[in-house]
């Protein structure tokens, strides 16, 4: 089998077909080697969160993965291809190039169907806010929408102070029944302050630099096509089979969906709506 | 002499009509390459008999049934050796010094692709593990080894035989050995003198001569592997049945 | 500088992997794998200096000459040797793998006592002075009820037949029965006189009209196919063969002719009509008008009939018999009647074979050089004229090969207390009835010399030498007879071990200064004349060589009586078997002697078909298909006899209607399933044939 | 209890069914497995294979499990070289399929060999101008490929992905698929390619014998193509049945009939190539050999009629009807189409090993039987089971079918 090992000879058989099959041995084991090395770094490197998110992001619904343009009506269909992080999305930047940041901004809070959306924020797609604070801090807290449905949790799982977060990334988790979901953190930075949201935040972060790139997150009038949205898909899910049940009647939603309709599959249904695959 | 000169191709003459199916080459060949005898279970198909008598008859209803005895075994192929060239791990080897097809038990992982290739049949497994009857082993020739359970095995001209007469010779300080000297043991068992085994490539020696006879004609000689066994009969409907080159001949006569 | 932890490992693992890129490793595996090329549990030949020895086979009376390869001082294998003028380097199957008998699962190597009880037996071993008291016991008791004694020997001639003989003429109603090639005995019988040890010299013959007798199948000496075969491509000897199937000596025949089976007798009975009819004979035979007579119902056109042949056949079988000289007939002895083996032998006598060269060779008797016995005549017969029930003791010397006389027949003879003492290396189903087994040296052990084979033109003797010590407890058969002689008083028998007494005989022929002797060694034959010593001739005769008498014509005869043996002859009763299906068995005389075989014969048999294998029935495909049994389908054999399963075989050689069986006792012997006419030879029996 | 394990979005049945439906497949491995513990302490005299039928049922068995489980790589060639989307929905199930085709192979090859602790002389003294070395090369190669490319989808299920380290190497290794799909083809071509000449090479089996083009003999083209055109059918009825057992659109009607088209428009030109080839056998190889092709079917029951069944039954109806794009939309016809040229292949394979032995080839040859003993048929059947046990565990707690979960959704 080797050159100078008992019983070989230098045939051009010999030659050419051992000659493939080190050839492919190798590219075989290079080729593994290498996937395992650009692991390491990427381990190294804390690159880990971003690859999740990458790879969570493809295996979401199509339904999932709208565009927030959509919601605006600048787009009739377009499904996000950047992993929801427009700060890198060329067509966001087009999009919103010739108005001026908060052209569209407004202070009062939205109302839809009973959820109340203060202004004075930005949201993440993954129902998570954003608030500027004094001190230079973010408080990150849950919408209305995700209270609602989550209600009480049995559990929640905070990160420890001086974790670092990044955008898309896991910021925290909780427990309800048998089923576990984790929110998306909007923004980088640093864990400062944890609460378990009694006074309605759950993270203060402070990130690296004093000037935050919020292009990701969702601002103004787009907030309430996307609430619109995301409420239908919900409303959709929830849809008894027996009786078509509808809460489109105006009236404030049940406080907490998920003992309201225990029988129905919320792993999934929270999977859709906090992004997890 | 001319024979020593240019290397030798051994090869066999049966003389079928000589032939009585008495069985003692298989037997001697059975003693002289250390095969064991039958387990229980063992018949005709899973038995081991490098040697190998077949009762071949002309296909006709009793009384005119006719029959020979054809003792069949590997017959070296000279040409495209078909169980060499499929052997995955070079277990069959063709010594160009003899033309001996030449069979590695210990390299054999008994995959079995020789044998299918073989059109003669002459390769044997090893289905069960030999058994000799406590104090037979004794009796095994020393000469060649015993093999195991799972590998293929089959005629190789008794090359331990060929071996212990080139050491003679080489004692004797002689180079190239005699052909007298050098006789498988089917050919020397048989008692009717009906197999005949020499240097086909010695033009003088007797099996050249006997396998240019025209009553001498090779199995599935059309397959172009240059078997180095002839058969020799002057019965007509053995080379009808065997359709060879003198039936083929005949034929034409009869149609021009 | 200090070397940490960390770069030991570093190191180690470098020059692991280092290591890896060298062909050591590789070149480790590879040996390793030729070091593990077998299992550890099977064995390896064992290795040792290689020499030759020369020895006589003693299985069969053929004597073939043999070469014996040794390792140290095993024999390893077998062969013939060219020059040996009477066995020319041709060995039969049977004595190729001869060397294996001695680890044959049979072997016994301690008296045994069997007891038959309702079909099963059970042995129990015993001393030699034991099984000795008992066996004299029983002679004492037979003097009282004024009962035969009688010692069975298959290989008169022999020194040890000589210490049988005087044995038997000693004890009171003792019997000296001897077979060797029983329809010799016949023929034998039917002259007034004994005119000698007689042989069949088919060697000279012009033509040989065989009626069953596998001539080319190792029947006497192998080495005789090849000498017919010679003569046969010159055109200098024809051999007709009659039998109902074709078996391998049909093949080689020069004519082939298929009768039905059971009616060998009609068709030479017929074949003598044609010759009388056409005045071809000129013998001189007493009762001349009385055989006309019989033969005169066994017209052509009736013979024809009987034996499904044409009326030509057998005219022209008679003329080329009668009319070419030499020419001789023979019959097999043992699987044919009485009176088939008279016909036959009634065909020499007619055409004046017997004394001729190529005929029926008449030899001298080989001196044995030890005390002459008085009452020959009277102790000395064959099985046949013994009254029925008669015998009380009877020693069968099975020493050399097993007995051929017909289990039937045995038990016929045999008194009803009568017990059977056999002389036999082995214990199996033979011997049939014994209650007394005394374990004898096998070929290799022992040391025994030989007569002449039934084939040959004149009188020989060769010595089997033992090349290997025999296991203990194992005893000479001449040894046990000279203590059951002393141990019966009887006086004046034969003193001295076997190598002595044979060393004596060898002596009075070198005394004799006749014929001549073959050294193997030398390869030479001489004149015993020539030679130096008597040690000469015994050196020469205890390797491989041979002793051959010189032959000699013999110029008168006795009278003799034609129809001795045809009192009971009838047409009619050889018609049966006509028209049903009969139960034939074949002559596998190689493979299925009734001693025991190389368990290597399996390769002949059971591995490649190429002989008839114990539990198989062949049919004709017709015949099958007529039954709806397709090949190798489970059928069950059933005579009046009882019933047998074995598998079906297709065989286009055998006669439609017969369904042949091989005639082996291993592992399953058919003749139990045989009729046997009165004489107990084996006859067509007719059987019925179901699927399992 | 399991859930945490199975995909989210996805339904599965209950544990306990789920137990009941591995019971009776993990009992037939463990009788195969008695079986194959048998042949490899008693040796070989436990098969019904003899000196003259050397190969039986299990080599036919490798040789067609090898052919249907050729979609693994064409699937996979057709994806990521031909960058056909589409069937990103069915590439997971195809390599779980291939995988557990070749090791099923390989584990049978391993019982088939007398020695199987010699099995790697043939590395060690590769003679490298037979058949069987470049198969089990190329094999041996192939099933490491089929591994590392199981590992992706492996590492993807729920529980385990949750470890970063884990997700991030699938990540990697999944980028770099491409190389092992080109690899992957390349290794299938040379064993499909050489398992044809396995019996095209036999001189000395002129009802195998095939005229060598180039290197190979023809039947090396004739494998390559035919294993191409029934490994998508393959993957279309394993897809199928496992929606018909699921009861769920596991993929879109589209694919199915991708599927069909590609193998419809493959099987089309083999079985023009294979005509070809018979017509060339029958007129000039088989006769220059001294055979006329008739001898070889004369024998009852190995009439012409399996020719026929193979080439037209099974080769050109279903071709056409998966070229037709009407019938090709009826799923009914899809399915039979796709079936039939999967018992074509089927045929062929054993024509090619079965019949091939079967035949005589001196004068005065019979025409052989063999029927397989029990450990022979148990060890086939454990190979079945095996695939089943590993398909399902996969189909619970991998996801085999992207598409699913969109489906499911709907």
């Amino acid at each position: 089998m080797f050159p100078w090992v008992y019983g070989f000879s230098w045939t051009i058989g010999n030659i050419v077909f051992l000659g493939i099959f080190f050839s492919i041995v190798t590219i075989i084991g290079t080729t593994v080697l290498i996937s395992l090395l650009r692991a390491y770094r990427a381990m190294q490197e804390h690159h880990a969160e971003a690859i999740r998110w990458e790879s969570e992001f493809q295996d979401l619904p199509i339904s999932v993965r709208r565009c927030r343009h959509v919601f605006t009506g600048e787009f009739k269909q377009r499904t996000c291809d950047n992993g929801f992080d427009c700060r890198s999305c060329a067509t966001h930047a087009q999009l919103t190039q010739h108005k001026t940041t908060n052209s569209d901004d407004i202070e009062v809070p939205i109302h839809v169907y009973g959820f109340t959306m203060p202004m004075d924020r930005l949201y993440h797609r993954g129902h998570t806010w954003v608030m500027s604070e004094a001190t230079g801090t973010y408080k990150v807290g849950l919408d209305d929408f995700a209270a609602h449905l989550i209600g009480t949790p049995d559990g929640i799982e905070l990160p420890k102070l001086g974790t670092h977060v990044q955008v898309n990334g896991s910021a925290w988790c909780f427990k309800k029944g048998n089923s576990a979901v984790r929110f998306l953190s909007p923004l980088d930075g640093e864990v400062v302050a944890t609460s378990d949201g009694s006074e309605g935040w759950y993270l203060k972060i402070q990130p690296q630099t004093k000037k935050i790139d919020t292009r990701h997150l969702l601002r103004g009038r787009e907030v309430a096509g996307w609430l619109l949205r995301e409420f239908e898909r919900l409303q959709a899910k929830l849809v008894d089979p027996k009786i078509g049940v509808t809460l489109a009647d105006g009236g404030t939603p049940v406080i907490d969906f998920i003992q309201s309709y225990p029988d129905r599959n919320w792993d999934t249904i929270l999977g859709d709506v906090f992004l997890e695959a | 002499m001319e024979s020593n000169q240019n290397k030798p191709r051994y090869g066999m003459v049966i003389d079928l009509d000589r032939c009585n199916g008495c069985g003692n080459c298989t037997l001697a060949c059975a003693v002289e390459n250390n095969i064991p005898p039958a387990q229980p279970e063992e018949n005709e198909r899973t038995g081991i008999t490098w040697m190998r008598v077949y009762k071949v008859d002309n296909d006709k209803p009793y009384p005119e049934n006719r029959a020979v005895y054809l003792p069949l075994t590997c017959h070296q192929c000279d040409h495209h050796t078909p169980c060499e060239s499929v052997c995955p791990q070079k277990a069959v080897e063709y010594d160009t010094e003899t033309g001996i097809v030449a069979q590695i038990p210990v390299r054999c992982l008994g995959c079995r692709y020789c044998m299918t290739a073989c059109p003669y049949h002459a390769r044997y497994f090893n289905w069960w593990d030999p058994e000799w009857l406590k104090g037979m082993e004794t009796t095994l020739n020393p000469d060649v080894s015993t093999r195991m359970r799972g590998v293929v095995e089959k005629c190789n001209f008794c090359h331990g035989r060929l071996q212990a007469a080139r050491a003679k010779a080489a004692v004797e300080g002689r180079r190239a050995i005699a052909d007298s000297e050098y006789i498988p043991a089917c050919a020397e068992s048989c008692p009717t003198k009906a197999i005949y085994f020499g240097n086909l490539a010695d033009a003088n020696s007797e099996v050249s001569q006997l396998a240019k006879d025209k009553y001498s004609f090779r199995l599935l000689e059309q397959l172009g592997t240059e078997p180095k066994v002839y058969f020799r009969s002057e019965q007509p409907w053995v080379h009808q049945k065997m359709d060879t080159k003198l039936s083929a001949a005949a034929k034409e006569n009869a149609h021009g | 500088m200090n070397i940490t932890r960390r770069e030991i490992l570093r190191f180690v693992g470098g020059s692991a992997l280092g290591l890896l890129l060298t062909p050591i490793p590789w070149k480790a595996l590879d040996d390793s794998a030729v070091w593990t090329q077998n299992w550890p549990w099977i064995p390896e030949p064992r290795r040792g200096d290689i020499s030759f020895k020369l020895t006589t086979c003693s299985l069969c009376p053929a004597a073939c000459g043999m070469r014996v390869r040794c390792v140290g001082n095993q024999p390893v294998s077998l062969s013939g040797i060219q020059t040996h003028p009477l066995s020319q380097g041709a060995l039969c199957p049977m004595g190729i793998v001869a060397h294996h008998l001695r680890y044959h699962p049979a072997r016994v190597s301690r008296p045994l006592r069997i007891i038959q009880k309702n079909g099963s037996s059970r042995s129990t071993a015993m001393t030699f002075d034991e099984a000795l008291d008992d066996i004299s016991f029983a002679m004492k008791d037979a003097r009282v009820s004024s009962q035969t004694i009688a010692v069975v020997d298959g290989r008169p001639g022999r020194t040890a037949s000589h210490l049988f003989r005087q044995f038997a003429a000693q004890v009171p109603y003792g019997r000296y029965i001897s077979y060797s090639e029983v329809s010799l005995d016949v023929l034998g019988s039917m002259f007034e006189k004994p005119i000698g040890p007689l042989g069949y010299d088919l060697d000279h013959a012009q033509v040989i009209v065989s009626f069953g007798v596998p001539l080319c199948d190792c029947w006497g000496t192998p080495a005789r196919t090849a000498r017919y075969l010679g003569k046969k491509f010159e055109g200098k000897q024809k051999l007709l063969q009659i039998e109902a199937y074709r078996s391998r000596t049909s093949e080689m025949a020069d004519r082939w002719i298929p009768i039905r089976p059971g009616t060998d007798a009609a068709f030479a009975l017929g074949m003598a009509h044609v010759i009388l009819k056409e005045k071809l004979s000129q013998a001189k035979s007493k009762d001349l008008s009385e055989f006309e007579s019989i033969v005169s119902t066994f017209s052509p056109s009736v013979v024809a009939e009987v034996c499904g042949v044409s009326e030509d056949t057998i005219v022209e079988t008679a003329r080329v018999f009668s009319m070419s000289k030499p020419s001789v007939a023979v019959i097999d002895g043992l699987t044919n009647s009485r009176e088939a083996q008279a016909a036959v032998m009634i065909l020499n006598l007619l055409v004046g074979n017997v004394g001729w060269k190529g005929g029926v060779a008449v030899r001298r008797e080989v001196p044995t050089g030890l005390a002459d016995i008085k009452n020959t005549e009277s102790i000395n017969s064959n099985m046949y004229s013994i009254p029925d029930h008669s015998i009380r003791v009877m020693l069968i010397d099975e020493s050399l090969s097993g007995c051929q006389l017909s289990d039937t027949l045995l038990q016929k003879k045999l008194a009803e207390n009568g017990i059977v003492v056999s002389l036999s290396p082995f214990v199996t189903e033979r011997p049939f009835c014994a209650q007394y087994v005394i374990p004898t040296p096998v070929f290799l052990e022992s040391l025994t010399d030989l007569s002449s084979p039934h084939d040959s033109e004149s009188s020989s003797m060769s010595i089997s030498f033992p090349l290997v010590p025999s296991p203990t407890g194992v005893v000479d058969p001449i040894y046990f007879i000279q203590r059951l002689a002393s141990a019966a008083g009887v006086v004046n028998i034969e003193s001295g071990t076997m190598e002595e007494l044979v060393k004596r005989r060898a002596g009075v022929l070198y005394g004799e200064k006749r014929g001549t002797v073959f050294n193997a060694s030398t390869g030479q034959l001489s004149g015993v004349r020539n030679l130096l010593s008597t040690d000469d001739m015994w050196n020469a005769l205890i390797t491989g060589g041979c002793w051959i008498d010189s032959a000699e014509i013999v110029k008168s005869f006795p009278a003799f009586r034609l129809s001795a043996f045809l009192s009971k002859v009838d047409i009619n009763k050889l018609q049966s078997g006509k028209n049903q299906l009969v139960l034939v068995p074949f002559i596998e005389k190689t493979v299925y002697s009734n001693s025991e075989i190389s368990p290597l014969m399996s390769k002949v048999g059971q591995e490649s078909g190429l002989r008839p294998f114990g539990c198989r029935a062949y049919l004709n495909p017709t015949t099958a298909e007529v039954i709806g049994i397709h090949e190798g389908c489970r059928i069950v054999l059933q005579t009046n006899k009882g019933s047998m399963e074995a598998e079906a075989r297709y065989d286009a050689s055998i006669m439609p209607g017969i369904v042949g069986v091989s005639n082996t006792t291993h592992p399953q012997n058919f003749i139990a399933l045989c009729e046997m006419n009165d004489n107990a030879a084996i006859c067509p029996t007719p059987v019925k044939i179901q699927k399992v | 209890m399991d859930k945490q394990y199975i995909a989210r979005g996805v339904s599965r049945m209950s544990i306990k069914k789920f137990g009941l439906w591995m019971l009776p497949w993990s009992i037939m491995l463990i009788l195969g497995a008695y079986a194959v513990y048998l042949c490899l302490i008693k040796g070989l005299n436990q098969t019904n294979m003899d000196n003259r039928f050397a190969f039986g049922l299990w080599i036919y068995l490798d040789l067609t499990v090898i052919a249907l489980g050729a979609g693994a790589f064409f699937t996979g060639f057709l994806l990521y070289i031909l960058k056909k989307k589409e069937l990103k929905a069915v590439i997971n199930s195809a390599v779980v399929i291939g995988f557990i085709c070749y090791s099923g192979a390989v584990g049978v090859l391993m019982v088939d060999v007398g020695q199987p602790l010699r099995a790697w002389f043939t590395f060690w003294h590769p003679n490298v101008h037979s058949m069987l070395t470049e198969v089990t090369f190329c094999i041996t190669c192939y099933l490491l490929v089929l591994a590392i490319e199981y590992v992706p989808v492996i590492l993807k299920n729920r529980k385990i992905k949750q470890f970063s380290s884990m997700l991030v190497f699938e990540h990697e290794l999944h980028k770099l698929i491409i190389v092992f799909a080109a690899v992957g083809t390349f290794l299938s071509f040379f064993h499909q390619g050489s398992l044809g000449g396995l019996y095209g090479v036999l001189i000395g089996r002129p009802f195998a014998f095939r005229p060598a083009l180039g290197i190979w003999p023809t039947t090396f083209f004739l494998f390559i193509i035919s294993a191409a055109a029934a490994g998508p059918c393959f993957i279309l009825l394993t897809t199928a049945l496992a929606s018909k057992l699921s009861h769920k659109h596991l993929v879109t009607k589209e694919v199915y009939q991708m599927l069909g088209k590609i193998s419809g428009s493959i099987l089309i030109f083999y079985v023009l190539l294979k005509t070809i080839d018979t017509l060339i056998w029958i007129n000039s190889t088989s006769p220059s050999l001294g055979f006329s092709a008739a001898s070889f079917y004369k024998f009852s029951g190995f009439g012409t009629w399996i020719m026929f069944t193979e080439i037209v039954l099974c080769g050109l109806i279903p071709a056409l009807i998966l070229l037709n794009k009407k019938m090709r939309m009826h799923f009914a016809w899809l399915i039979t189409a796709a079936s039939l040229a999967c018992v074509g292949i089927v045929i062929n394979r054993f024509v090619m090993t079965i019949q091939t032995l079967a035949l005589p080839t001196l004068p005065f040859d019979q025409f052989l039987s063999y029927v397989p003993s029990w450990q022979e048929v148990a060890t086939f059947l454990a190979v079945l089971a095996y695939g089943m046990l590993v398909y399902s565990l996969s189909f619970r707690y991998l996801t085999l079918f992207p598409q699913e979960r969109e489906l499911e959704s709907l």
